[in-house]
């Protein structure tokens, strides 16, 4: 609907501009800012003094006192880059094997499901909606020593004695998956909704083979929302730590649990910003890497330009 | 018909609620296989008084962030339609999505010490409605710009002003995505942990809160119990959220 | 019933002059068709009057008062859309007594001009339906209902009845004139069909490309008498003879055209550039020539061609003939022969004539 | 212009809605005598806080803080103010001793002390019980599921296919390897600390999880076979007839003591005073050590466990204190953490 701004320069609109007028005009942005505000002051307020406080150092009370690096200086350290390290590998792990395992569901969801579609979507969904701290607690009870997997395994003697699942990385790569399929699958499924079969009926027609249907044709055309799910959970499995931390018995470190255990301390928060800081920027760095390889995959796969 | 593939994933997916859910009712806790089905621990749930305490907290700061995520999200969609140089502004709240969450859980709370803004009930409320913000703008921005222009234009020309055009015509039209985004933002906050953990603060306990600190002092069954309610509400919510047809779109 | 007056109205958008000083006034309770090629901004003029658009200069009055900076709804003026733009969470009555809502009429006078109207659209039964339960038909007719029901001074319809089929626009078409009468309300009416203009409007005003008008007259005038190429290739088809004009007589004009034929053409008045050998462009309408196989008597033009393509029609035939001289040119004849007469076919040596009256000659 | 106006409102709106909120109730409070009270979330029992407002008429209000570092941070940033009462860890009680941020206790004003068990009195970390009086402590004990009498080397020694539960606390972790390594020490050279490091690394594939809270239940399932932890922790497993077996390490005795101090801010010393008695009485430490299971101060019940006892006769109690400096320290427990040994 275009605009009904009554043109300044007309005739009929010269009077004197009086406060009143001009209220009356911006009447509708007074309406609306409520949302610009809250986003300024809570959102982007935030982010930019974290930004500025991972570089200043205060005084007790909390006025400012200098800049410094020094915050800085005490996590240059090999081993907290490691940690990032560990966090992206973690975040990218988490990512393929979702992405795996939610394509195929999201396929026949969208596609098979026939007339269990909505009861199949909604079967994913129910996972997605209660507390994640409840599931952490439910592979508790499957993974332990007397755990569930334990005793099938035992029962079905596949293993004598119990295998060690709990407190393991195995344990926390297995929550992750199973608390990030839902983001993946989700966005997929959306796409594959809009996903006209017709498309897969020409290429067999023009005699592609299913494989080559999948990689020429499907697979292209969901790579935006195969993004778009990767990075809905790339991002926050980097800055997960309450999986690893319940799940593999603390043993490992997260930028997560580095960070939780820095903020906690009042006087160490500075540092614990700072790495917050430095993370988010290789997390940023990382994320546009792999965003432009998935352009170079998608170029590689169609022998197209885009 | 659905490949065995698939159907592992779903087996994947359940066998640990159907766990959790079946020794809710198990009389004795976890380590002994199954006892004897008892409502024991159901009982002692409902006797605990400070997990009911976190359970209201928990709703009271999800139902408050929907809906002042809701309300702003409104308004801020009336002043697009009254302006449409508005929609560039849009884009703006896409970076909820993108800043990871706990970048911005340490953002808010180094904010609130750096004003000695005391951590409490307002910043938890503060933190989860800045989250819902992320949701219910882009969400509602996208089922507004679907709507045919030509439908306001009708309501104009009509006789009705720009206001009355909204809240008649354009504000109707947007109530499935409304519940949508509503029932979304009330889920994610209600299930959030992060905020809860960086910015309750000491003297709130929301359910999240409460979860993890029992979780790390190990298994009571009294939580199978709470897992099971909780997997129960959650499910009318579900249905209400696949009946508004723009549900699934939302992703 | 008032009526809209257009001064010197202008509006560029993106770079490009959509309207350039439009300047017209409508005759009041008129059906006025607004006829021209898409993208001419005959839409972009209905919307200006309407409001939806704002106009970078110019005025606009509705009777008297100038309604150039008025908001939308503050013109008691009503708009049909092409998408019909129902409201779909409201019944098909709710969406009628929408306008009269708005106003606050009292409940038992609305029910009451709801029910009229239903009954004299004869959609009686639908009342309580939803528009997305209607057909094509019914949501127009609602739409229209709606549009009236507050009787405004003009009612501005933008290509009503592009969505329909044939037969239910015809239809639909002879209901809108009823109604015009009925109502004494100016009906402004765009389409790009020239057909439907001619058939539905007393005024018709022809726009060209870069939002100008061309003419503006009634339907026989611009189709007897277009005053330059393009409205007469726009309105119904024509053959176009492009020549410099050679002798001048009184009442007789001969032109010599590109393609050298000779054509004398009868000329009522001497317009200023009617000038011995300055270029011109004259205009004959298809079935204004007459083709036999045997040379016709008494005809003031006669040519002889070859006929290229035949396209039967049913209640007419449209014949391509090529000239001797090359040229190609249109015939177009009723099938009413009442005798027999020797068939005409494809690759045929044919006598093409016509009346100099029937030539109508333009500027260049 | 106009827009900022606008903005300016929503501001305004938004400030008064969340911040009128939070200082509300303390308008509508009835002004009764009060003191302030800066302790663990579970230091003392609502009941006890009920019966002591009951008798004397004084409420108590609580600010739970979750670590010895916040709390000192917060002391310090607000110079004590708005807080009475504090209770602190030993190595807290030197520090803030140190930043003087505590006040001298007047022992006339309080009768109980009389009956605090003296082994625990006189500490090195304040000798005279000047500034600081003792209310609950614990001893670390390991805990299996089999009768062993193993000592905190042990722990460090290749135990085979046992799991073990080691602390979350990297300061405790430090000075268990720093003892089994060097014996008693104060301060870790950089190399020392470097052995420690490689010593706890070389624990790693054995450790089950640095969990304190979750090794009951990790103990309970079999997940792990040993666990050096607070003794309130074996206690409780006991108390749920768990079949293990806990005993004092052999060869280092560790204890923890919780101790109450006076904020030198504070102007209500003769409440403070008040209070303190009540919490060292008898049935207030009856009530309190059953409730968490640590071990109460006073004498006449601190004789029952055999535990007490052995810690009496050997009486060489060591304290956790830093070994390293903070960053150090930090630093080597991020290491260990990462280090991912060959499973």
């Amino acid at each position: 609907m275009e605009t009904i701004l009554l043109p300044e320069n007309t005739s009929a609109y010269n009077r004197p501009k009086n406060f009143k007028r001009h209220l009356k005009k911006e009447a509708p942005f007074g309406v609306g800012s409520g949302a610009l505000v809250w986003q300024f002051l809570f959102f982007y307020a935030p982010l930019v003094l974290m930004l500025i406080s991972s570089f200043s150092r205060f005084h007790i009370d909390g006025t400012f006192e200098s800049f410094t690096f020094a915050h800085f200086k005490q996590i240059l350290k090999i081993d907290y880059f490691l940690v990032i390290f560990e966090s992206l590998k973690l975040g990218f792990t988490t990512a393929c094997s979702t992405l795996l395992l939610g394509f195929p569901l999201a396929y026949t969801i969208a596609l098979k499901g026939g007339r269990f579609k909505s009861f199949l979507l909604f079967l994913v969904i129910i996972p997605f909606w209660t507390n994640f701290l409840l599931h952490i607690y439910a592979w508790f009870f499957v993974l332990e020593k007397g755990g569930f997997l334990n005793q099938v395994l035992l029962w079905t003697n596949l293993i004598q004695e119990p295998i060690h699942f709990l407190n393991t990385s195995f344990a926390v790569h297995l929550m992750m998956v199973y608390y990030y399929l839902p983001f993946m699958t989700l966005p997929i499924y959306s796409s594959l909704e809009k996903f006209d079969p017709t498309l897969i009926e020409a290429s067999m027609d023009l005699g592609a083979t299913k494989f080559q249907t999948f990689r020429r044709v499907v697979l292209p055309v969901l790579m935006p929302a195969i993004r778009t799910g990767f990075f809905l959970v790339f991002i926050p499995a980097f800055g997960e730590f309450v999986i690893p931390e319940l799940m593999g018995g603390d043993k490992f470190m997260y930028v997560g649990s580095v960070v939780s255990q820095f903020i906690m301390g009042e006087k160490t928060a500075p540092i614990g910003i700072a790495f917050t800081v430095l993370s988010g920027g290789i997390l940023l760095a990382a994320s546009f890497l792999l965003y432009k390889g998935t352009f170079a995959l998608n170029r590689w796969l169609t022998g197209g330009h885009r | 018909m659905i490949p065995l593939f698939v159907f592992a994933i779903y087996l994947f997916l359940y066998v640990p609620i159907i766990v959790l859910v079946l020794f809710s009712f198990n009389s004795k806790s976890f380590p002994s296989p199954w006892d004897g089905f008892t409502l024991h621990w159901y009982k002692e749930l409902f006797q605990s008084k400070d997990l009911w305490a976190s359970f209201t907290t928990s709703l009271t700061v999800s139902i408050l962030s929907t809906l002042l995520s809701l309300f702003m999200g409104v308004c801020f969609i009336y002043y697009i339609s009254r302006r449409q140089k508005g929609e560039s502004l849009v884009p703006l709240f896409y970076s909820n999505l993108i800043v990871p969450e706990l970048v911005l859980a340490i953002g808010l709370v180094s904010y609130f010490s750096l004003f000695q803004v005391p951590l409490g009930f307002q910043t938890l409320l503060i933190a989860h409605t800045v989250l819902g913000l992320g949701f219910a703008i882009p969400i509602l921005f996208v089922r507004y710009k679907e709507l045919p222009p030509s439908l306001m234009e009708a309501s104009l020309i009509l006789g009705a002003g720009p206001t009355k055009t909204f809240f008649k015509i354009t504000l109707p039209l947007l109530k499935p995505a409304l519940l949508a985004s509503g029932l979304l933002i009330f889920v994610i906050s209600f299930d959030d942990f992060l905020f809860s953990y960086f910015c309750a603060g000491t003297s709130v306990e929301t359910l999240s809160l409460y979860l993890i600190s029992s979780i790390r002092f190990g298994i009571s069954p009294v939580v199978n119990a709470l897992s099971t309610i909780l997997l129960f509400l959650t499910i009318p919510l579900a249905l209400l959220f696949f009946s508004s047809k723009k549900g699934t779109e939302v992703f | 019933m008032r009526s809209i007056t257009l001064d010197r109205v202008s509006m560029t958008k993106r770079g490009s002059k959509i309207l350039n000083e439009v300047s017209l006034k409508l005759p009041s309770s008129k059906f006025v068709a607004l006829l021209g090629p898409s993208g001419c901004g005959k839409t972009t003029l209905l919307r200006a009057i309407a409001g939806f658009e704002t106009i970078d200069s110019g005025r606009i009055f509705l009777g008297e008062n100038d309604i150039s900076h008025l908001p939308v709804h503050q013109r008691s003026m009503n708009y049909v859309f092409q998408d019909y733009a129902l409201f779909p969470h409201l019944t098909v009555e709710q969406n009628i007594a929408y306008s009269l809502k708005i106003q606050r009429r009292p409940k038992m006078e609305i029910e009451q001009r709801v029910k009229k109207l239903l009954k004299s659209f004869d959609i009686e039964p639908l009342y309580h339906r939803y528009p997305e339960e209607l057909s094509g038909g019914q949501q127009q007719r609602v739409a229209i209902a709606r549009a009236i029901i507050a009787e405004p001074h003009v009612l501005l319809l933008d290509e009503p009845l592009a969505a329909l089929d044939f037969k239910l626009s015809e239809r639909m078409l002879i209901e809108l004139i009823d109604l015009q009468d009925l109502l004494q309300m100016t009906f402004l009416y765009v389409t790009h069909d020239q057909l439907e203009a001619l058939t539905v409007a007393d005024l018709v005003i022809v726009m060209g490309a870069g939002g100008t008008i061309e003419q503006i007259g009634t339907p026989k005038e611009v189709y007897e008498f277009p005053k330059n190429a393009f409205v007469a290739n726009f309105v119904g088809s024509t053959n176009l003879f492009e020549g410099t004009i050679e002798e001048i007589f009184d009442k007789e004009v001969v032109l010599k055209s590109t393609s050298n034929e000779l054509m004398n053409i009868s000329v009522a008045d001497k317009p200023v550039w009617l000038q011995k050998n300055n270029t011109a462009v004259a205009s004959i309408r298809p079935e204004k020539i007459d083709i036999s196989k045997k040379p016709l008597a008494n005809f003031s033009n006669n040519f002889k061609g070859i006929v290229t393509s035949i396209v039967y029609e049913g209640m007419s035939t449209k014949y391509y003939v090529r000239l001797d001289t090359g040229r190609k040119i249109i015939v177009f004849e009723q099938n009413e022969h009442h005798f027999i007469r020797d068939e005409i076919n494809y690759d045929d040596e044919v006598y093409i004539s016509w009346q100099k009256e029937n030539v109508v000659l333009m500027e260049r | 212009m106009v827009r900022v106006f606008y903005a300016f409102l929503w501001v305004l709106a938004i400030y008064f809605a969340i911040f009128v909120g939070h200082y509300s109730p303390s308008w509508f409070q009835t002004p009764v005598k009060s003191i302030d009270f800066f302790c663990w979330g579970d230091t003392i029992e609502p009941e006890l806080l009920e019966e002591f407002e009951q008798t004397y008429k004084i409420h108590v209000n609580i600010h739970p803080f979750s670590s010895n570092e916040e709390m000192i941070v917060k002391l310090k940033a607000v110079q004590g103010k708005g807080y009475d009462l504090i209770c602190a860890s030993d190595y807290a009680i030197r520090i803030l001793k140190e930043e003087n941020l505590i006040a001298p206790i007047d022992h006339g004003q309080i009768p109980n002390i009389a009956s605090i068990d003296p082994y625990l009195l006189h500490q090195n970390f304040d000798p005279q019980n000047e500034v600081s009086l003792p209310v609950e402590w614990e001893p670390y004990v390991i805990v299996s599921n089999e009768p062993t009498q193993l000592g905190i080397a042990d722990l460090f020694q290749d135990q085979g296919k046992k799991r073990i539960v080691m602390t979350p606390d990297p300061v405790e972790a430090i000075m268990y390897a720093a003892y089994t390594l060097f014996g008693k020490t104060d301060q870790l050279s950089d190399v020392q600390l470097k052995e420690v490091a490689r010593l706890l690394k070389s624990q790693k594939k054995s450790i089950e999880a640095y969990v304190d809270h979750r090794a009951k239940y990790l103990i309970e399932t079999g997940n792990c076979d040993l666990a050096l932890i607070r003794s309130g922790f074996a206690r409780l497993m006991e108390k749920d007839k768990v079949p293990i077996h806990y005993s004092l390490p052999n060869d280092w005795h560790f204890i923890n003591i919780e101790n109450l101090a006076i904020t030198a801010s504070s102007n209500k010393k003769d409440e403070v005073h008040t209070f303190i008695n009540f919490f060292l009485s008898k049935n207030s430490q009856k009530v309190h050590s059953e409730n968490t299971l640590v071990f109460p101060v006073h004498k006449e019940l601190t004789t029952e466990t055999k535990i007490v006892a052995e810690i009496h006769e050997k009486n060489d109690p060591q304290f956790f204190h830093y070994l390293a400096k903070e960053e150090d320290t930090r630093d080597l427990w991020v290491s260990l953490k990462r280090h991912q040994p060959s499973e």
